[in-house]
């Protein structure tokens, strides 16, 4: 089994670290694992994407051109990547900041309004915790305590934060859960 | 030690660290910062120096002073500065010193991009600079391997006092993978006393003098067969290379190094599942080039299939190893463009049904 | 009565012959810092470094290791090599086209730097070794043979004062000119010289002696002529002198002269 | 008393020492050496003043000196 | 009543966004470099040179000809670009990594050869482009990602300043220093450009003027900050003022300041 | 014209004068500083202009500011020299720019030594610098062709908007030999005006920008791509190449270019009165190398000898060449010592003699 | 009279203008363009006095001005 | 007809000027040449050669390894370039600087006391002129009308060295002639 993803946003958005996270986590829980991030142009701004591959025998290529599942956080990344997913793959929309639907029909969409919900935790830098929980929600690709571990461990210098990544990982989570819950019975 | 999630170009740091090497020498540039910027915080902690060099020229004289003294050091850049350091490898090459040089390439010419490329093979391999000589050029696939080369770059370089080239393109320096650092590593060679090095002579012992010029051309025809004995001695000693898929039949064998070797071997995987019968010669070390090795992987293959970034540069030892005896056939990328496993895949089913179709007339 | 002998070779310096032209002060340098290195007791743990240039084979005289270095590139190396054995002294003997012309920005580096490393800077206002090209100390009307006409100050700018424009920066610390077309001046040259690598070994600093010096070939006059040449045109815009000192006041950071504000 | 000794090989007849001995005692000879240079030698030793100008400004140190008893010098070096 | 622009992009700066950081002053330093372009009518016959750093860019920003340069190179390619066309107008647009550590020689030799262009410095103590690392100009203290716990001067020595550098050659005609951190003060540059720019259409002389300027990204502070910071830690090191002008005292040869005899 | 006994290095420098290029920039470096001297006294007498750079960095990248300006320019130097030049010029070539650089070969690597050598054709031909060009690469054998082929160079240089070096050994710098210029030159390729120059722009026409960096990979393939193309072009249109004694049968090719070739001649006229059958093949262009016309050659010939004053680099691309058809033997010398015609003649023997037995064998 | 007009689109959110206003009648607003920022306005346009600091200020030349009528400037620019 | 020759001795002796002389005389007489000077390490001193082919046809290899002729003006280069001399060929000897003979008898020897007819002549810089005098009065390689041409225009602007030189030249021919008769009454 392999889990592979492209996460894409604005530089700033985080993207780099939940794909990390997601890439320690997987290690965490005995996976192989890679985390390629996209270092665009020697300059600042801009958008910024990673892909990471979790899987349970060495991972081959980590350059991924048709991912199973996409998180978009941004217009351009939701442009850029919707048509590369994998049919029967994932996109994962932030729709605080994406005001159009996806087109593919051939993919699940799970849609988080992610800064929406970090601004309502108290923690606007957490949109992409929110994100992120709801990949795990969706996919159980790794385990959410290990990732809350994590969050532990790379917010330890600003406990005041700890807290609040964690409850938007968590309501991101639930959200991720049901929207599948959702897309089953649909499917169904 | 456990495994750690480690970006290459860290795991390039810590590995030099872990063979011993107390001094580093670099100037930035992108891809491979991390090199430099790792070295900066982890030298100081093991009683080390790093020294931020002014230039790549200069560098590439600072390494060349340090291996003089007869210690381990290393340095890292990326296409650009690697240019700029060629007149100085050609000295560290003339006065058999031994230092790593790790090239994380990006695309070129001129500024070109900062994607990963692989288009200083000819440079790392042929002899960017001037004059006779080589330098033992290594090609990981994987963070882990960057970490394992690395290491043995180093005693690879002491034995055969030559400068050693760790090649990777920008997704070794900046991708994440687990990487594991043995907790007790023997060195890959038998490792002398540096008793050549110039670190001030005693009263009794003649001066050492660590040196390229030899302005009498009969003594410098004999070093230069000394050197070309020692590269022959490569050839006969060091090639490393890796296949996959060679045990069973195969009509299309692939050949690449580095990462684009790691994306092909997913094509493998999934050519495999389709029922295409292709394999993969992966060669490790660029120069000495496995030639032998590959010609009889080829044996078994109807046609070859060599896949770079580049406009095709390892080709022509793909060629020189086969000599006209299979179909070669190309797929490169430039500019920082990836090749994805689809894309292999893709070539080599085309490969195949020509093939097919000429066989069956 | 016993005889001693008061002068002779000095043991850092091998008994051979140099290839240097005959009146080439390259010679009388060598020597002095020979001497300077069996006075403070220093040659068994030094590391010299040749550069490209007249001294090219300098290896072959100092009775001391040695290190080659790429053109210009000396003060990389020493860099390299003090970094590497904090406990060797090492010196950087270079001319003027390899220190103030290729190598200009690995002297401003490693003085910035304070490596502490002592560069024998030997200005003889023109390319010795490839046959008397013009070299950024080439003195205004110098001929030269990429000047025939001599140095076009319009076209090739003005000489280059390198202890001057070391010492501007802060770091380095002691920085001074010597010249050697007389004994008088050599015996101050080697004063130099001997505090240069006494500041060295005690740790103290980076430093840098810029010796005038003599190229009879390349002038084009013979040796003699040629001294009184280096004090006729080279000492008035060279001046002679120590710019500065670690002890000096300039070692604080030196307020900049600004014209306007 | 000094003595003035120039080793006729070392010495390649670029008349430094010549031009800087205050007691104009050192001349170029009329002799080739194995380099093919007409060497210095010192004309009349007597009148040397063991000043050490021309050992100091010889580019190839061929000169040495030595002294029968104690000289004292104006200079150290 | 007729509307009147007094304030709009100049012609000379391409309509298009740029890619700096937000509150990023090479932002300005370019608008003002424009603006004397338009204003000394210079736009239709200037050769600007990108550099390697932040800037690298500068060829889709300005309305001019461009030419890209090597890693610290750009005087250089002014250089070979003045040479062969003396009639155009070239200026160098370099970062303090660019210009005072990998360029270093290229920059004191052009200025030393007296080419008769513009160099407009940009120093913002840091290496912008790459993401970080120490440069030359980095205070004493600040962090950067090779320097972690802050340039200890004592390993990597104290920053260079370049304007003062420069000044000690004889040649070099117009060096200045001034920032952009308040718009009074990028009122001050672009005076300093303006005579810049007029000394080279007059082919007087070669001109540089260093610019302190800000990088908020990796200076780790928001951009308003980084002009305080400017204010308080680079000014006091690095005056401002013009050190060096073509009719002012100092072209004719420059005593040397000699500290000892 | 009438003949004049000149220098190898002022026949270039005046080639370069009479092919109208007035901007001189370099350095100093046996054996070639009779060029930029030669420059210095030329180029002001009509009305160029001569400047010795700092640095062969700094002189490369002053070519680089030259070209882009529209300007015919050019430099020369020797091995370690163009090594440090291997940026500027990955930079010229990246941004499409008309260059000539002279190389006139001394021994390596290092410092090495100041004697002739033809160590540096891997660098000329491969690519010393970084990312994916070519050098278009011509080899004279005499004073009058180097004259010749700087000429050529100009206008190749213009035509493609590519570097173009003419790459001699030390001999060709330093020998005297009677040269001829034509009175009136015409380009050996139609050339165009530059409009891609940078030289102002006036109020219509949009700004040109001589640059290199292409940070969106896709543009940056292309751009690689477009380079490609030219390569291949090249290698269509440009090869250069000459053969002696090819027109009766031989037993042995000699394969050699430059001043190596020469001294091949004569060891085959000598042969000649032995009665050995041997012919000379002579690379003009060393890139595009004359893969063709050399396996053409070789087809009559039972065995191919190589000669060079190197440990062996042409080699590779004869080998390329001819795809193991032929035995290849190699004939080098290195650190400044000369190849003689006697001594190629004995090797010819030689290899004639134990082919002959193997045959008869 | 002078107006300021800030372009939303080539505003970067930097505060440096809002910073530099003497009358401080500069803000950032709470809407985001489409690169992503937050960016600047006028707040109380007829409070401004023409003074430029915020243009001259501005690294992203995103501030306009125009006058109605003549306006006189305490420093040349 | 092919002449060839390698000219050697110290630095400052004049061999490579006589040795261009030759070249352009050579093609003054409307011949092909070649001239190729060792040009040593790059530094001063030391000895240093020629190497002159003078030919009825283009010239081939301008590399000579056995010439026909060496002159040799110092001890180094008699030593040197002896050995190399093809059996037949000629060793011209500056006896005023090499006070041994050449061993070799399968070859013709031309003595030259170049140094002391110069001094005499009162032009002690004029032994390389001499020298080229006695090569071309014993081998007619090229005339000596040519080669007085060039002295005029070298040292035109010297007009005091010129009669010194042509004597010495004139001189030296004499004494070449006079040499190959004498050998060639020997050898008869
Ligand atoms: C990269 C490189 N460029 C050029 C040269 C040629 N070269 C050798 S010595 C020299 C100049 C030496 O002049 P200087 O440093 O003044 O020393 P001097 O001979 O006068 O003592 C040059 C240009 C070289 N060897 N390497
Ligand atoms: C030869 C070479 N070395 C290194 C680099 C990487 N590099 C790009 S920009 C830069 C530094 C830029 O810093 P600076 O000149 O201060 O400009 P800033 O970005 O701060 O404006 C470096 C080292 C390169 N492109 N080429
Ligand atoms: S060429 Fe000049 S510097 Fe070199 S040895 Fe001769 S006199 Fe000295
Ligand atoms: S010691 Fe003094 S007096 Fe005696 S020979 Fe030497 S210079 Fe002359
Ligand atoms: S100074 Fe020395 S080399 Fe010169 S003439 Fe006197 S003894 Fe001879
Ligand atoms: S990194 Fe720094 S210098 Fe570069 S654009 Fe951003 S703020 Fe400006
Ligand atoms: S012109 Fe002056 S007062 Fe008006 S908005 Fe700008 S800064 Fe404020
Ligand atoms: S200064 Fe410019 S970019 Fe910054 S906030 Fe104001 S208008 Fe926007
Ligand atoms: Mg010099
Ligand atoms: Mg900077």
């Amino acid at each position: 089994m392999q889990n592979d993803l492209i996460i894409a946003g604005f530089g700033g958005q985080g993207v780099l670290l939940i794909g990390k996270m997601l890439a320690y986590a997987g290690m965490a829980d005995g996976k192989e694992v890679s985390w390629l991030p996209s270092y665009g142009p020697e300059m600042r701004g801009g958008t910024c994407n990673c892909t990471v591959v979790i899987s349970d025998r060495p991972v081959g290529s980590p350059v991924v051109e048709r991912p199973w599942v996409a998180m978009v956080m941004n217009l351009p990344s939701l442009e850029k990547y919707e048509g590369m997913v994998k049919p029967g793959g994932m996109v994962l929309v932030n729709t605080s900041l994406i005001n159009r639907t996806v087109a593919r029909t051939d993919v699940r969409v799970v849609n988080v309004p992610a800064n929406e919900i970090a601004n309502r935790l108290g923690n606007p830098r957490a949109a992409n915790m929110v994100a992120l929980g709801a990949y795990l929600g969706a996919t159980r690709a790794v385990s959410l305590e290990a990732v809350e571990g994590l969050v532990r461990e790379t917010f330890a210098s600003k406990p005041k934060v700890i807290d609040s990544n964690l409850a938007a990982l968590r309501e991101g989570y639930a959200l991720g859960e049901r929207e599948t819950a959702v897309a089953q019975e649909v499917g169904a | 030690m456990a495994k750690k999630l480690m970006k290459g170009c860290e795991a390039i740091g810590e590995a030099a660290v872990k063979a011993g090497c107390k001094l580093f020498f670099g100037y930035p540039i992108t891809p491979q910062n991390e090199i430099p910027e790792y070295m900066a915080h982890r030298l100081p902690q093991v009683g080390g120096t790093f020294v931020q060099a002014e230039s790549e020229v200069a560098a590439s004289n600072m390494i060349y002073g340090a291996a003089g003294s007869g210690e381990r050091v290393f340095t890292s850049s990326s296409s650009p500065g690697i240019s700029l350091m060629q007149e100085g490898i050609s000295y560290i090459a003339g006065s058999e010193l031994p230092v790593v040089i790790v090239n994380i390439m990006r695309a070129g010419p001129g500024l070109g991009g900062i994607l990963p490329s692989q288009s200083d093979y000819f440079q790392a391999t042929k002899g960017g600079g001037h004059g006779d000589y080589r330098l033992l050029v290594l090609a990981p696939w994987s963070v882990q391997e960057a970490a394992d080369l690395v290491q043995d770059a180093f005693d690879l370089a002491d034995f055969y006092r030559n400068p050693v080239m760790v090649l990777g393109d920008g997704l070794i320096g900046q991708m994440m993978e687990p990487v594991e650092f043995k907790p007790e590593r023997t060195p890959c060679k038998p490792l002398a006393p540096k008793e050549w090095a110039a670190t001030g002579c005693s009263g009794d012992r003649p001066t050492n003098i660590v040196n390229s010029l030899f302005l009498d051309p009969e003594v410098l025809e004999r070093h230069n067969q000394k050197l070309k004995a020692k590269y022959d001695r490569m050839v006969r000693d060091e090639v490393r290379c890796a296949s996959y898929g060679t045990d069973r039949p195969y009509d299309v064998l692939v050949v690449a190094y580095g990462t684009v070797a790691r994306v092909s071997s997913t094509a493998l995987d999934d050519l495999r599942g389709e029922g295409v019968d292709a394999a993969l010669f992966r060669p490790i070390t660029l120069f000495p080039f496995p030639h032998a090795e590959l010609r009889a992987a080829a044996e078994k293959a109807q046609e070859v299939l060599v896949v770079e970034l580049s406009t095709g540069q390892m080709i022509e030892d793909v060629r020189l190893a086969l000599e006209g005896r299979k179909p070669i056939h190309f797929l490169g990328r430039q500019g920082g463009m990836l090749i994805s496993p689809e894309a292999v895949a893709e070539k080599v089913k085309a490969i195949q049904a020509s093939s097919a179709e000429v066989r069956r007339g | 009565m016993a005889e001693t002998v008061v002068f002779a070779r000095p043991q850092a310096l091998a008994p051979v012959t140099t290839h240097y032209c005959p009146g080439c002060t390259h010679g009388v340098i060598h020597r002095l810092v020979a001497e300077v290195l069996d006075e403070l007791g220093l040659r068994e743990r030094t590391v010299g470094i040749a550069p490209v240039g007249c001294s090219v084979l300098a290896y072959n005289y100092f009775a001391t290791d040695f290190h080659e270095a790429a053109h210009g590139r000396a003060p990389a190396v020493a860099t390299g090599i003090k970094r590497a054995r904090p406990d060797l002294i090492v010196f950087a003997y270079q001319g003027d086209g390899d220190l103030a012309s290729i190598g200009m920005a690995e002297i401003v580096h490693a003085a910035n730097r304070g490596e502490k490393v002592t560069v024998v800077f030997v200005n003889n206002a023109i390319y010795g070794m490839t046959g008397g090209q013009m070299a950024p100390t080439t003195m205004p009307g110098q001929v030269a043979t990429t000047c025939p006409l001599g140095r076009d100050v319009n076209l090739a700018g003005y000489p280059i004062r390198v202890a001057e424009l070391l010492a501007t920066l802060r770091t380095p610390a002691f920085v001074a000119r010597a010249a050697v077309h007389t004994p008088l001046h050599a015996v101050t040259a080697k004063e130099m010289l001997r505090r240069a690598f006494r500041y060295q070994a005690e740790g103290t600093c980076f430093s840098l002696v810029e010796v005038l010096s003599t190229c009879p070939t390349n002038w084009g006059i013979p040796p003699v002529e040629a001294t009184a040449w280096v004090e006729k045109n080279m000492v008035p815009y060279y001046p002679l002198g120590v710019f500065k000192t670690p002890d000096g006041p300039d070692r604080a950071p030196r307020p900049a002269p600004v014209v306007e504000a | 008393m000094p003595q003035i000794l120039i080793d006729r090989d070392l010495c390649k007849g670029c008349e430094l020492c010549v031009n800087a001995c205050p007691q104009k005692i050192l001349a170029i000879g009329r002799e080739i050496n194995a380099k093919g240079y007409f060497f210095a030698s010192v004309v009349e030793q007597k009148r040397c003043i063991g000043c050490r100008l021309c050992c100091i400004t010889c580019p190839d140190v061929a000169i040495q000196m030595r002294v029968s008893g104690t000289m004292y010098h104006y200079f150290a070096y």
